[in-house]
């Protein structure tokens, strides 16, 4: 439809005259800095990709030259037997109300840390012990918890609640906080220049523009504590990943399809849920 | 030749507020026309309708005609009953738009954002991969000198102050190359030399190059000064269509005046307007 | 089949050991030499992935536990060669039921009483001590369904039903000597907490799988090397230091037949278990429980031989 | 009394541009100061730096003196040496800042965003948990009524117009009810009528509540007509500051022309200023 | 310092003439849908956190009453035993490369889909579906995916980097798609309107908006890939996590503590290395 040199023809005539009067044009300089320690970092990369390429013991080909066990593999899971759900269902439930105070909790100690953790709302002094101590949270393995708090709370779903809780709450206060360093700083520097302290700064300038994605967050982690297995395992709490789990390791695999279909299904929801809530803030 | 920009009884509702109101209006090939009327009338709607980047009302409720709603842009339907028309992308780089809010992206550099106004000429694999030529790029510093910003080209869209912002998208624009040129509000933020400068220039490429420019404008010095032809919106309707010399104070006055709420009207309208040649009027003493 | 180059050695955590790749690390060496060819371990603390692996030719020789290796033999077409040994020369470990010291239960009838005021920390379902051994001799041969005796039944692995039982948040729970023996020597004080209130039969130890489809020069060539591990050559000092860091004494020979008790066990768990099913068709769950009964006719007659 | 701003001695150093150069001012309570200068001139980082929103260089290199970098609003400090007032926040609630981007929070209504114009004065709490009484908020409703936007009250800030959205900002800043009130470029994309309603507003709290006012303005008729007293910048210093009335065309000429690559001045200047009385120097005919 | 009666007294003289000829002001109405839609919401949400309550069983009173059980659980920990350094050394290495391949490739997976699953990007045609093919790479258990691949490749780290490839890409491609349906539309429309095709759009409006956020999630999951153990232990590709497994069930808890602090520095290093990448693109 339209050509370049048509186009270039007509356009020195838009920016009319060249030569003559204009000065000299110069494209601005490369940061020169910046440059190098870009293409210093991709050299690394690729350096530890190279690297990890050994250890991972890589063999593409074989993924290709196997696909029939795979295929034989997967034809166990089918047909799926839903024979047992009432089990199914009621475990679904079980891990659906742990995970829903595991998930609850986890927000409600977030959304301070997260916030805290943020380099543009908090000063470094907060900030830098506040991610440590999120780290750790996250770090510390679930299952070091689960029998932390079996100790205290004895057996069961409260001790999953317990051990969710905290290791979810530092993953989220890391996602939450980086969303709100993403954030756009006009919109709070209008609420800062009324005078309004740090907290409300917060409140009506951060939180509107972080909610999508914090509520996007939240329903994610709600979803992956309803599929664990893990933690709920340790603590002989019971749930829909124990019942998978066990599933697997008894190759009953006609019943394994029958459960992840529900899970499926539970994310499914879950994830349109969050759709739903986020157009409803967006 | 035909005519550059044919919309035909267009209406936009905004759940229930009507932005814009079965609206006609023809601009033929080569013509600069000054888009005018109070804040909230609805020249944004209109210009972003014009270039497909909004779609018009499923059907005009004010027309009786089959073709409500239908936007012609270079021969071309853009979109016609809220339905955008497939082939708009082509059609789209041969408009170019200067938004009222600049819409930069605010992490790349103003150069990289000046280029980007070539993305809809050049090998889509080119643009995709970000590789301009160095040509392309001296396109773009010569469209950043004209309007007096090639010194920034390196610096970041977000660091750059409001009148800088608002040149570099008129320096994209004008990098595009278009057909027709939508400008909205092009010279709000801009000082008066700035200001004078970029009407200048797209008066040019109007003169020169033959390009149809349709310019929303709030100081109708400037439009009365720039443009041939005048259209006036008010509240969402078409109130005045005809040379900029024939527009009158008073009609201004009701232009501006009669939107509901915008209250009562003063002679300081015109002088605003018109400039101020007794600063002796001045309302209040200074106190220093 | 074709001669091995490298031989896939698949190690898993079982119930009764602990899996570190260091202490393994001399047995392997050893191993690569006299076998003449690669041996390439990997430890995985789950067993699913290893016999899924030796049923596509992925996994050529295995070390399981009892549940475990009855899989692979029923489901990965493998087969039971040789047997570990305790290094203190036990050939198993025992199943059992703990409680807490200051608890007034002492002896298995305490718990068959049904008073619904106990809480049990079951072991995890494929567990053999945990789950299996206990259900059948502690409950069925008493007639005890544990979910209509017990105020609360929980699953949980060994570790975690110790401590529960250590910090009385149940009353009791099952467990098995050697994981009984690593809490007396890492966790003492939750171990003076302890006390054992039924022992089981004993558990056969460990068994060693491999392929069924390796060929017989090489399950040859690997039962010698097992089997004289200590026993036969020059080092025979230096082997069995190597295998009593591993907690273990020289190998004894075995076969699919170790596997029988277990196998009875596991039946009788699916017989009871499609007895309560209520949603099956009545004629399809009698013809299932004849076959299993038939299996079990079966399995008593080769276990005595 | 004392002076409602002081600057001492700033500068302000973005890498290596320097947008301020040892700038000093004093501005005495309940005057109406305009800021004029061309784009990128460093209005708006005067503006964001007396708020205390930004902070200046650390040491004022121009500056002999020990109080380099100091700037004093309502005789407490907000800033000295690039260090901020600890303080600052109290400060702030009597400072109303109206910003050139508007920086209203998208995702709430436009009542929100104005009545949150309260929360620098209202018992930390309450504004905390959003409780605001029917009251304030019948005070936001009064002073989007002064802006001629009341009917808006319940759409989301990012739904409004360009010109809407600026009102929105005035609205938050008057709800305010500051001592000083700095305003960055109020009326650039306001129609006429609205401008000149924004400016009366700001005239008349200056002159009937004793306001102190700095304004930028791009359009010097309004710097003339409204404030007795200019300032002007070039390239960040302070080139001009007197009384509005001697602002002469040859100045300004010089003010917008010599910035560098702002290139030739010529007579459209004071005409585009001074209103265009004769349509008919048109430099385009219309093709239509 | 400033009071609110003597600023309301400013004020009214601010906003002038209160009542005469300024027509009735009016507080704009509730939104009556909305209002109902997010009460119901919070009366069913309220709910739910009742009901599961029970089913959770509640009781954070014992966390308090047994204190002390868990003080003593904690004492345990200490002092931390590094003697096997050398090892957990040489597994972290594993892990990270393992780790390394598996998010490198989910995250070239995740950005397609992740694209295509956003609303505001792609047509509902093509997010659905998407969508739906993401929450089940999410919800089908790692462990399912460990053995489908074990079967192909045999058991090794390269099961572990194809199971972890396609559980993070579900994960990641969810968390992805819902950064781009939260930017700021504007920019986009600027590129739209220069005629550039739809991938253009991406590359210029889009991702140079998303990319903060983008990196932080592969970060995040880069991370708790390396703390994974479910995957790698069902492979035998052993790695840190599998060795703090196995710590854990034999109660060697000096050791325990010492690998959680190797996994706490790294994690924290890993934070370090996302805040200053981020900071570079922000
Ligand atoms: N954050 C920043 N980083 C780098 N340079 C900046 C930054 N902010 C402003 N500048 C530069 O400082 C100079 C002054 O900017 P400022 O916004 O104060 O100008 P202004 O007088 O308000 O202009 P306008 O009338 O266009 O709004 C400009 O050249 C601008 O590019
Ligand atoms: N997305 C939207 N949702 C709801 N209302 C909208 C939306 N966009 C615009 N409007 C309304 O439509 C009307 C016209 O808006 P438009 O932006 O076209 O005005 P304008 O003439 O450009 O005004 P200005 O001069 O202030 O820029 C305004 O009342 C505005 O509030
Ligand atoms: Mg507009
Ligand atoms: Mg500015």
């Amino acid at each position: 439809m339209t050509d370049i040199t048509q186009h270039n023809g007509r356009q020195s005539g838009q920016f009319g005259t060249p030569g003559g009067e204009s000065k000299s044009l110069e494209l601005p300089p490369r940061d020169l800095k910046r440059s190098v320690t870009s293409l210093l970092g991709w050299g690394l990369f690729f350096l530890v990709l190279m690297w990890s390429w050994e250890g991972a013991e890589m063999r593409p080909l074989d993924l290709f030259i196997y696909a029939g066990n795979m295929s034989e593999f997967a034809a166990g899971f089918f047909p799926p037997d839903f024979h047992e759900w009432p089990t199914f269902l009621e475990q679904m439930l079980i891990t659906v109300q742990i995970a829903v105070w595991g998930t609850v909790l986890s927000v409600i100690c977030a959304i301070p840390c997260g916030v805290l953790s943020a380099e543009n709302v908090a000063p470094w002094w907060i900030v830098q012990p506040m991610r440590r101590l999120m780290d750790a949270a996250r770090a510390i393995n679930e299952m070091v918890f689960a029998m932390l708090f079996v100790v205290a709370v004895g057996l069961g779903p409260f001790a999953g609640v317990l051990a969710l809780w905290i290791h979810t709450t530092g993953i989220l206060a890391k996602l939450f906080s980086e969303a709100v360093e993403a954030i756009d700083p006009r919109p709070v520097e209008g609420i800062r220049a009324t005078g309004a302290g740090k907290v409300q700064e917060v409140i009506f300038g951060v939180i509107p523009q972080v909610m999508p994605l914090w509520i996007s967050y939240s329903l994610y982690r709600f979803e992956s504590n309803v599929r664990s297995a893990t933690v709920l395992g340790i603590v002989g709490a019971g749930g829909i990943g124990v019942v998978l789990w066990e599933y697997i390791r008894g190759f009953y695999y006609a019943e394994t399809a029958a459960v992840i279909i529900i899970i499926i299904a539970t994310v499914t929801v879950l994830d349109l849920i969050s759709q739903r809530l986020r157009k409803m803030v967006l | 030749m035909g005519s550059a920009i044919k919309v035909d009884g267009l209406s936009k509702t905004f759940r229930k507020h009507r932005a814009l109101n079965n609206v006609s209006l023809t601009v033929d090939r080569g013509e600069m026309v000054a888009l005018i009327g109070a804040s909230g009338s609805g020249k944004s709607t209109l210009i972003r309708l014009i270039s497909g980047l909004e779609r018009g009302d499923k059907t005009g409720a004010a027309s009786q005609a089959g073709n409500s709603g239908r936007i012609q842009v270079l021969g071309s339907p853009v979109q016609d009953g809220g339905q955008l028309n497939r082939s708009i992308r082509n059609l789209r780089a041969r408009i170019g738009v200067i938004f009222q809010q600049f819409n930069l992206v605010n992490r790349l550099s103003l150069l990289t954002n000046v280029v980007l106004g070539v993305l809809g000429r050049i090998p889509a694999w080119r643009g995709t991969l970000g590789l301009f030529t160095r040509e392309e790029k001296m396109l773009a510093m010569e469209a950043l000198r004209r309007v007096g910003m090639d010194q920034y080209a390196g610096q970041r869209a977000s660091t750059l102050s409001g009148g800088q912002q608002q040149r570099a998208a008129i320096a994209r624009a004008l990098m595009q190359g278009a057909e027709v040129l939508l400008a909205d509000e092009p010279i709000a933020s801009l000082d008066p030399e700035s200001a004078r400068r970029v009407m200048e220039n797209m008066a040019r490429i109007n003169r020169e190059d033959g390009i149809t420019i349709v310019v929303s404008l709030h100081q109708v010095a400037y439009a009365m000064r720039y443009c041939p032809r005048t259209v006036a919106l008010r509240a969402g309707e078409v109130v005045y269509d005809g040379p900029s010399e024939a527009l009158t104070p008073s009609f201004l006055r009701e232009l501006y005046g009669a939107d509901s709420e915008e209250l009562v009207m003063d002679e300081t309208l015109s002088g605003a307007i018109h400039g101020v040649e007794a600063p002796q009027q001045m309302p209040i003493a200074a106190t220093a | 089949a074709e001669k091995l180059e490298t031989l896939n050695f698949g190690i898993i955590s079982t119930e009764s050991s602990q899996n570190l790749k260091t202490v393994w690390d001399p047995f392997l060496a050893d191993m690569e030499k006299k076998l003449g060819m690669k041996v390439k371990a990997f430890f995985a603390p789950d067993y699913a992935g290893v016999i899924e692996g030796m049923r596509f030719n992925k996994v050529d020789v295995a070390w399981f536990g009892n549940k475990s290796a009855m899989e692979a033999v029923d489901r990965a077409g493998g087969e039971v060669f040789v047997q570990t040994v305790d290094v203190t020369g036990n050939p198993g470990y025992w199943s059992l039921l703990l409680a807490h010291k200051d608890s007034k239960l002492e002896k298995l009838e305490d718990v068959l009483s049904c008073q619904g005021d106990l809480a049990f920390g079951n072991g995890d379902p494929n567990s053999t001590s945990g789950f299996l051994v206990p259900s059948y001799y502690v409950f069925a041969q008493n007639n005890v369904d544990p979910k209509n005796c017990y105020k609360t039944v929980r699953s949980a692995n060994h570790e975690t039903n110790a401590l529960a039982v250590a910090n009385k948040q149940v009353d009791f729970a099952t467990n098995n000597t050697e994981s009984l023996s690593r809490i007396k020597e890492n966790n003492p004080k939750a171990f003076e907490n302890l006390k054992i209130i039924w022992q089981s039969p004993l558990i056969p130890a460990d068994p060693i799988v491999y392929r069924t489809n390796l060929s017989d020069e090489t399950k040859a060539q690997l039962k010698a090397f097992f089997l004289g591990y200590g026993r036969l050559g020059t080092d025979v000092e230096k082997e069995k230091k190597i295998l009593a860091d591993l907690q273990w004494a020289p190998f004894r020979d075995s076969s699919n037949a170790q596997l029988y008790p277990i196998r009875q066990l596991q039946l009788f768990r699916d017989k009871v278990k499609l007895q309560g099913d209520d949603r099956m068709d009545a004629s399809e769950r009698n013809s299932k429980i004849a076959g299993i009964e038939e299996k079990l006719d079966t399995l008593k007659i080769l276990a005595n031989n």
